[in-house]
């Protein structure tokens, strides 16, 4: 008896859902063809940036060789910015358009751009101890860095905390993008605060005429960055199309090797 | 639209004054909170009178997030909150109004409050004008930014932690611009351009949080 | 009032908020933001006189002056075109140096002795006037020789 | 070339503990993503395929009657 409720109540919500969800069905190959071209640049512009950042590039004069950190620091600092940009502008045109996919994106975004910005905290912390005699110094732009990390965890613990998947994407894409609109408030703020206060005398203005070798290893390694963030938000998005999409047919035909992707 | 802003706020507030002990509890965080400092940090004049204004903002941040959680509870557990969202007026007024009413419980007796602490810690008359007024325009924006995270946590789990990590980001250009005002007085600096930073605060905040707030409530309760 | 109606007060009163928002942040950055006085401005009598405030510029060469009790001490603080007399009883920090640029908080005296009482010593040229700031760099630029 | 022999190249001019501190964690942390992310497709298709299984088996065993 409870079977056959079962598949009723199914069937008719598979035949919604395919109309419903055409563009994760289409998209999911799609995602799938662009993996791995993804992580071949993705680890072929990490060994090219490795090389030319640690053999190519020379020795700062300044700060001897323990600059050689930028070439993971900017870009993750670079990305954690761009990521959460990204996510606010999936986010919203989940919130117009109403389409599940961007949501699916945004939420395969974050934890990456969380991680972005915590190793843009941790290796600032490794650089400032050399460079300028402290781990910790609330400078304007690591101030910011910090509140942008606690921004992705305020958006990955509300999208945790609630179970229905449609109110957790719409809840966590409104803070997303009030969280967005107050990242340049914030930076703003921080550091005028900073100018203001001026305690601690260091300046984080990098070394003025940076070598066009050091420069080449620090592109390198951001584009690096974004072919590994692309690789890995596609491929968690993949995951998040087949848990949240179990009971369309496309996802059991996959999941049970009738089609391939 | 002016008529529905007004008894909804008359009524929050009535509702409030039977149950004034909610109000004290905020209060008395307030000020147990700012009172515990200076066994923390020690007594010295000079040290206490430093750290003022940044431990008064920082009391009413935490004083605000205690209380704000629970600003639409109690209309979701009676059913006014469905009747609300029903309603032909924008849900957006609404929330405005319970914004409204809740400053005028918890934040202005904040603002009131605040000249006992600045005595406790040693501010001169100057500076605890400029203090409380930071915390006068500054406190409607934290209660119109707590009301956003209160409505995108209601009835959640661990609904407490979660609105601190959504709503403590955001409050800390308030709290930048407010503390820092005294700081800029006591270096002898304008303190002018705090002042219309905290306003534009205020305003953008009375613009897109009563907004951002009745989306939320409808998305919690789609 | 109609539903229309209201949507377009509303609105209207939300880009006039905006609107008053952006007024006010572009008096903030108006307000021209000083985050000390110079000697000139001392000079000039545009420093506040019945409160504290800061006063910035470079320590002058051979200034210092330490007083008997050991922990006092006196010297001048210049932006090459005015000079005043700062007195300070206290440890100085480890960046203070002559020639250097610094930061001292504290009120003016009668006798036009800025009496601070803390010293900030910076070595950031940020803060510098300008012509410490460009003998500086000047400097920097001498010493940024790349190591090959 | 920058470096005279291996462990000039770990000793980094004396900042080793920064430099192969801020990479090496990166590193683990990346490879750590990776690792979860993989898990939780692999984990997420076999799941489906478990139900659709489960309810193949239901269907045969309704047949008969």
């Amino acid at each position: 008896m409870s079977d056959s409720q079962l598949s009723a109540t199914r069937a008719p919500s598979a035949g919604v859902s395919l109309f419903h969800y055409a563009s994760p069905q289409t998209f999911f190959p799609l995602a799938g063809k662009l993996l791995w071209p993804s992580w071949i640049a993705a680890v072929a512009l990490t060994l090219a940036g490795l090389y030319t950042g640690f053999f190519i590039a020379p020795t700062d004069a300044t700060q001897g060789d323990s600059y050689r950190i930028i070439f993971i620091h900017v870009p993750a600092a670079w990305m954690s910015m761009v990521v959460y940009l990204a996510m606010a502008f999936w986010c919203a045109v989940g919130l117009v358009f109403n389409t599940r996919l961007s949501f699916m994106m945004s939420s395969a975004l974050a934890p990456t751009g969380a991680l972005w910005a915590f190793v843009a905290l941790w290796t600032g912390a490794l650089w400032g101890k050399p460079t300028w005699g402290t781990y910790w110094a609330w400078d304007a732009r690591m101030t910011s860095e910090l509140i942008l990390f606690f921004l992705y965890c305020g958006y990955m613990a509300l999208q945790a905390a609630i179970d229905d998947p449609r109110r957790a994407d719409r809840a966590g894409a409104l803070i997303a993008i009030v969280g967005a609109v107050n990242v340049p408030i914030i930076y703003f703020s921080v550091k005028w605060w900073n100018t203001l206060h001026q305690g601690a005398s260091v300046s984080l203005t990098q070394s003025p005429s940076m070598a066009s070798t050091m420069l080449t290893g620090m592109l390198l390694m951001a584009l690096a960055a974004w072919a590994y963030t692309i690789a890995v938000a596609l491929m968690r998005v993949r995951a998040i199309m087949i848990e949240r999409e179990r009971q369309t047919d496309w996802v059991r035909q996959l999941a049970t090797g009738e089609t391939k992707a | 639209m002016i008529g529905v802003f007004l008894s909804v706020m008359r009524r929050d507030l009535l509702l409030a004054w039977r149950r004034r002990s909610d109000m004290l509890t905020t209060l008395g965080f307030f000020l147990l909170v700012t009172s515990l400092f200076p066994l923390g940090v020690g007594p010295e004049p000079e040290q206490l009178s430093h750290i003022a204004s940044g431990v008064m903002w920082v009391a009413a941040l935490l004083a605000t997030l205690l209380s704000v959680q629970r600003l639409f509870e109690s209309d979701e557990a009676d059913g006014t909150l469905e009747q609300m969202l029903l309603s032909v007026e924008p849900l957006a007024v609404i929330v405005l109004a319970k914004v409204c009413a809740y400053w005028l419980l918890t934040g202005l007796p904040l603002v009131v409050m605040a000249p006992l602490i600045a005595l406790q810690f040693n501010l001169t008359p100057d500076e605890t004008l400029i203090a409380c007024a930071t915390l006068l325009i500054g406190s409607p924006t934290l209660s119109l930014l707590g009301a956003v995270g209160a409505s995108l946590t209601l009835g959640l789990r661990g609904g407490g932690a979660l609105i601190a990590l959504l709503v403590l980001p955001l409050y800390a250009p308030l709290l930048i611009f407010g503390a820092g005002a005294v700081d800029a007085w006591r270096a002898g600096l304008g303190v002018q351009s705090h002042f219309a930073l905290l306003g534009a605060c205020l305003l953008v905040a009375l613009a897109v949080c009563p907004l951002a707030s009745a989306a939320a409530l409808r998305i919690a309760q789609d | 009032m109609k539903p229309r109606q209201k949507r377009f007060a509303l609105v209207a009163l939300g880009v006039a908020a905006l609107a008053g928002a952006v007024t006010l942040v572009l008096t903030a950055f108006e307000d021209n933001m000083v985050f000390f006085f110079t000697p000139t401005q001392i000079a000039t009598h545009e420093a506040p006189q019945d409160r504290t405030f800061r006063i910035g510029g470079m320590v002058e060469e051979n200034s210092l002056e330490r007083g008997a009790d050991g922990t006092s001490v006196r010297f001048l603080v210049t932006d090459t075109a005015h000079r005043v007399a700062v007195t300070y009883t206290g440890a100085l920090p480890d960046l203070f140096k002559e020639g250097k640029g610094v930061v001292a908080q504290g009120r003016l005296g009668a006798d036009g002795v800025f009496a601070a009482s803390e010293v900030l010593a910076k070595h950031d040229e940020n803060y510098m006037p300008p012509e410490a700031a460009h003998a500086l760099e000047q400097a920097k630029k001498a010493q940024a020789t790349v190591v090959q | 070339m920058n470096w005279e022999s291996a462990s000039d190249f770990w000793h980094m001019g004396g900042y080793g503990f920064y430099v192969w501190g801020s990479y090496a964690v990166t590193a683990v942390l990346l490879a750590f993503e990776v690792w979860a992310v993989a898990r939780r497709g692999r984990l997420a298709r076999v799941r489906v395929a478990r139900d659709v299984a489960v309810e193949r088996m239901d269907e045969r065993r309704r047949e008969p009657t």
